[in-house]
């Protein structure tokens, strides 16, 4: 498969870096940060992302969806990336809609995409529950009932929590954390009793939430995916959203890496542009080096996706290694050049290294996948 | 060394004084920095306690043992200063007072300025009554301060002040402000003086500026015709230069020390408690494991290194540019350490504002942490003083 | 898109050729590099059948398919080339001759020859009959060739060549060279000119050089009062800087694709059996297992790079500087290769002239990486490339 | 204790310098490898290191030696990796008289000190049996006899192992591969029946060897220290040759470091001098503080070590892990900014990078002991 964008993925590319530079620039970051927002993005341009397709791109034509893959998602993510745009494109319309996609049954499906698809309904994942993701050790219970199960247990670090309508939730029905079979996915109504749900702000000032189950009812008709094989629709959605946060991650430290090579053509010191001294030339360019060399493999990963639904794991941990460890240095290295403006709140540098942060630890940061990778070829 | 009857006398009769005048509160450890007394018109005691500290140290000079007593010091040797600080220490005792006006203005005073100069302005930085901040950065002029551009015109008697600095640390905590100001435009680093003001002269205004850290004691200070008596002219006219570089070392042996953070948690305590060991008692995360030992290691061969430079500043061993790579080396393990402490932390070490992560305090670390390697000089500028100083490397 | 008629049929038939014309010992793998025909006066065929598919390829012009069939070459358009390719691939055909005439002076020869120099030159390369060499470096122009000093003196209808070259890999089994002299000393980049001699012209002589690693193709060769006939010259005199620039492309996208070692053993591998496994089927030496992920990890993504940056040049979506990306990376991937390869063979791996160790294969291979970030223009060069090329930045 | 040599450590250290630079150059190296010397060093340059009184500084005055401590090792090893020179002094007179003065009875010490300070008789140390040191991994069997024990195994990169009189060797009387107990210490006379040695060429052109022992038999009186308990003699004297080897890294990185600034100030290229390149600088600045760095934790080590004989494990693999990074980053360093001339056998400077190879690998490496390092900090 070729590694270079087609046609129409290079129009869809340029009209999301359109929309969203000018509906949802850093501007609108700060300003949901600085006014403390209840909601944490803008409805009106979430409302849009349903009219430009984008919050249904994965969501097949018959259920109201534009029915295109992981690249095409890709594309978007990196435009987010480099706005830093507030929406629950990546919770919703890609790792829940992936989650329902390859779990859900046709009445699942049927209940769910079109809403996730028409922005009228936001759905998210709920897995970690710990500080560092470990997603087979989740302990969050599931026990069975005459008429189904119920939850108890807590969630930490799920992206737009509080506005969410519908959680897609890792329960444990058997096994003992660090088994990755026994595990069960639980569609739950976010409004349900015993669902306590309380919004932490992030650093990056994207949403994210803390919630606690309390013998939360459920019937049977709630289980997405198989009963105690809910491994594979949650490493799937696992998947699909660590690709898209990769993307998110390329995009943004492309956009700091551009705005810190503009930086070194206009700044003087010494009585020099800056952008003359071999010292930061040469760091210049290797980290262009490295930007170029991560590119590859993010996008290998979102056709690997797009390739095979359950065997893009170790292309997807390879992409979100590499993008987290790239992104850290272009955010260090744009902070330095810039100086102390780069430590300023009024500059925006600040912005792409606090979610270059959240990003790099979500759904697990360099070193887990480093050592999956490992795992994988057996050593 | 064994001490002499007489340097025996010396302890004995310190100890007693400071039995006698240090408010227990006063030998309570420090809290934080906030604890820190830093006097000035504005200064608002913590207590009681704090007053009569600094007032009773004021008065003997003890803020500042080895200027001369004329000036408000203690008149102390180097020798009994030492003995002084080692009684403070074995009694727990606070500092009186700390200030840029001890640490940097004071030293520069002692060197460069008129006996009048230093009548005037050295007692009231002893007593604490006057609080200074510095005036070196501008927008324009990070690390290269031969760039500056607040003007100052002669007008005969005085100068009037026209520009605008940055980073100006507490300016409006301050009274007075040292500052370096362009008094030949056709010159670079040969057309700038060091003049002293009053922040409450017409004209000058503050504004605090806010860090990706939050909250800082950084501000931007506009000058706006503001009028400064020659008298305050600090060294001759035009070699403000030579007092600048002289304050600037004494700031960078100072930023350098940051490496060093004995009470930051441990790294691998924080890892083992979130990340976890294995069956074989190793840290779950082998990457992380790696990184956390190879930054305990450098950490502590850069403490030695701490030490051996002492040492052989002691001797008369070291290059002086060797305070370079200690800022320099300071500054990149701090941040490597905020860093692994972030990672280390995971998702709880990414909350902002809640009291269960003590309002984002290892992300708001993390991040200032970042400024370490820019404030005081940058590591670039840290590496071509060693490439040209010590290794006397040729050119640019 | 599928083949026309017409191409099926010349598929089939250069197929049928090569069913007939190549000998089954050339359609095994090569075991190493020592297998490949060079050709030249001093070649030693390893067997009949080498020296017969090097005739019958050459009588076809198929060992440069794509040049000019006047000039010896096969005549082919591009994609006529690439189903010969293909097919010889399908079938394992080995290339019947490789060269630097046929990688680079051919190429140059063709865009700046004379159709005279042409018709001397291009037959004898397609045929093999006649092995060149590159005289570019020189000891004191390293990177920095218009800083070189070989003299060529202007004697009316000839030259009088005197000087030194180095790093002229294989001088010492070549026939002809291809070599940059200095034709103005008044100028840098404009005084040099590219001429063309015969090795065995009285003057040359060749030293071979001995590396680190031990033995190489390279040699140093000396020109004492050299006569080269004017008509040797190719391209404009004083221009052969544009000559030269245009091999050196060439030469950066062979070695670039030096990062790329299929043939390699796995790392991994060799640690798991140097090192071994724990109770939980890690690798025992967790430091190690970091780097060798972290290496998999990026030559995975470099693989892909060079793949995507081939589509890319292809959809000419690419900046022609892209290739001091590919040398850059691959070089220094290839030397982190070799640091894990060694530190994973341990002191197995130190050994140097036992049968067991393969004659230090790993600890030589190790040594003689260290050259790919140097030759075909240093890692440095490359960065300077991509900061001024591509990222536009000003200056030095 | 102060991190800054004493007076006559200076003393020590001027005199070794010159000795070495006058005696054993790295062109007496060249000479060694190209000879193919059957020696591998200079005897009469060893025995100036007895006249010198080098080859007893850790031995007690009243076995005829100087009675200093590994301070004083460590200045006469660092002058040693300044000139590569070739000796058994770091097998024989550190790691050996090491073994024998922790574990040895007073009638051993009183039969082999004398010899070893007067380098009439050369020791080394058998520890290593697989390609990467793992001391706890010791397999060669020990098997008790009436009168004393049988040997039986194979041991490799034993240093100056063809020329030694004496072998220590590392053997397992009780216990697995992986008990550090268990493990006993023999004197083992090289000439002994069943001792077979087979000298290993190296890349570094100093000596090594592989021997194999089979059925070698041995009195009691060959023990050294207790039986079962070797294996604190054993860290003993591995962790002083250990620190040895960090002071032969660091010397041999300070002088590859000197020849390669020198080499920037004079070479010119692109009309200026290389040494003006800001990319160079930076570079060469950075190596300036690790080297200083590396200095101190290696100075600690050796202080240690003397001040404790048994807790010094802690600094000494903090300082051999960081020479061996330090050295590996000085070398690459100098060949590169070499150029050409750097990978060449005419120039010296490959001489430095495989010398630095061998030390590195030589009694563990940094990752053994970086692994070392967070084992004794229980994580």
């Amino acid at each position: 498969m070729s590694l270079i964008l087609t046609e129409e993925q290079t129009m869809l590319r340029d009209s999301a870096r359109d929309f969203l530079a000018d509906k949802a620039p850093v501007t609108q970051l700060r300003q949901l940060r600085d006014t403390k927002d209840a909601t944490g993005f803008s409805p009106a341009l979430w409302q849009q992302f349903a009219e430009m397709g984008f919050s249904g791109v994965l969501v097949p034509e018959e259920f109201g969806g534009m029915g295109l893959g992981h690249v095409e998602a890709g594309v978007v993510m990196e435009q987010i990336g480099h706005q830093l745009s507030c929406s629950p494109f990546l919770a919703s319309s890609i790792s829940a809609v992936t989650a329902l996609r390859h779990g859900g049954t046709e009445a699942q499906q049927q209940s769910w995409l079109p809403g996730l698809a028409s922005a009228e309904a936001i759905a998210t994942l709920a897995v970690d529950e710990k500080s560092k993701h470990q997603p087979a050790q989740i302990a969050l219970r599931a026990t069975p009932t005459p008429n189904g199960f119920t939850l108890n247990g807590a969630k930490t670090f799920v992206l737009d929590g509080h506005v969410a309508d519908l959680l897609i939730v890792a329960a444990r029905r058997a096994g003992e954390p660090g088994d990755s079979e026994g595990i069960t996915l639980f569609l739950v109504d976010a409004k349900a009793p015993g669902v306590e749900i309380e919004r932490t702000v992030m650093v990056d000032a994207h949403n994210a939430a803390r919630m606690t189950f309390k013998d939360v009812q459920l019937g049977t008709d709630a289980v997405l995916g198989q009963v105690d094989a809910g491994w594979a629709p949650l490493s799937a959605a696992l998947d699909a959203a660590r690709a898209a946060a990769a993307a998110e991650l390329l995009g943004l430290a492309d956009e700091v890496f551009e705005r810190t090579v503009n930086y070194l053509k206009e700044r003087k010191q010494f009585g020099r542009v800056i952008g003359e001294f071999q010292g930061l030339q040469h760091r210049a360019a290797e980290l262009y080096c490295e930007l170029e060399i991560t590119r590859s493999i993010v996008m290998h990963a979102q056709q690997e996706l797009d390739a095979r639904a359950d065997g893009a794991s170790r292309a997807v941990s390879m992409a979100k290694a590499r993008a987290g460890r790239t992104a850290t240095l272009a955010v260090q290295e744009a902070v330095q050049m810039h100086g102390g403006m780069g430590m300023t709140d009024e500059f925006e540098i600040g912005f792409f290294m606090k979610r270059a942060r959240v990003l790099q630890e979500l759904f697990g940061d360099a070193n887990f996948h480093l050592d999956q990778l490992a795992r994988q070829q057996g050593y | 060394m064994s001490e002499t009857t007489e340097s025996i006398d010396f302890r004995t009769a310190i100890r007693a004084w400071l039995e006698a005048n240090c408010p227990a509160e006063m030998r309570q450890p420090m809290s934080s920095t906030e604890d820190a007394c830093w006097g000035g018109r504005q200064w608002k005691f913590a207590s009681e306690a704090q007053k009569q500290w600094l007032e009773r140290m004021g008065e003997r000079g003890w803020t500042v043992p080895t200027w001369p007593k004329e000036y408000g010091g203690g008149g102390l040797s180097g020798a009994e200063a030492k003995v002084l600080a080692q009684e403070m220490a074995s009694l727990g005792c606070r500092p009186a007072l700390v200030s840029f006006g001890i640490w940097m203005l004071g030293p520069a005073l002692l060197k460069f300025g008129t006996h009048e100069q230093k009548l005037e302005h050295l007692p009231k930085i002893a007593r604490g009554e006057i609080r200074w901040c510095q005036g070196y950065s501008e927008p324009n002029a990070g690390s290269d301060l031969a760039s500056l551009a607040t003007r100052a015109e002669d007008r005969g008697d005085h100068f009037i002040v026209d520009g605008q600095k940055i980073w100006t640390s507490y300016a409006d905590e301050s009274d007075w402000i040292f500052c370096l100001v362009r008094t030949d435009t056709a010159k670079k680093h040969t057309g700038i003086s060091f003049v002293l003001f009053d922040m409450a002269t017409p004209g000058v205004s503050t504004r605090p500026i806010r860090l990706i850290s939050g909250k800082s004691p950084f501000c931007e200070t506009f000058f706006d015709k503001v009028r400064v008596e020659k008298h305050n002219l600090v060294g001759t006219l035009n070699a403000g230069w030579d007092v600048a570089k002289y304050l600037l070392t004494h700031e960078r042996d100072m930023i350098g020390a940051m490496g060093e953070a004995s009470t930051t948690p441990s790294l691998s305590r924080t890892a083992k408690a979130t990340v976890g060991l294995d069956a074989q008692g190793q840290l779950a995360d082998s990457q992380l494991r790696a990184q956390i030992t190879e930054f305990e290691l450098d950490e502590a061969a850069f403490r030695l290194t701490l030490q051996r430079v002492l040492e052989m500043a002691k001797a008369r061993q070291a290059h002086p540019a060797m305070s370079s790579m200690l800022k320099y080396y300071g500054a990149e393990l701090n941040k490597r350490r905020w860093e692994l402490m972030a990672s280390s932390g995971g998702s709880d070490a990414l909350e902002w504002e809640s009291d269960r992560s003590s309002h984002g305090i290892v992300a708001r670390t993390w991040l200032r942490s970042k400024g370490n390697s820019i404030e005081g000089g940058t590591s670039e500028v840290q590496l071509n003083v060693i490439a040209k100083r010590i290794l006397e490397l040729p050119g640019a």
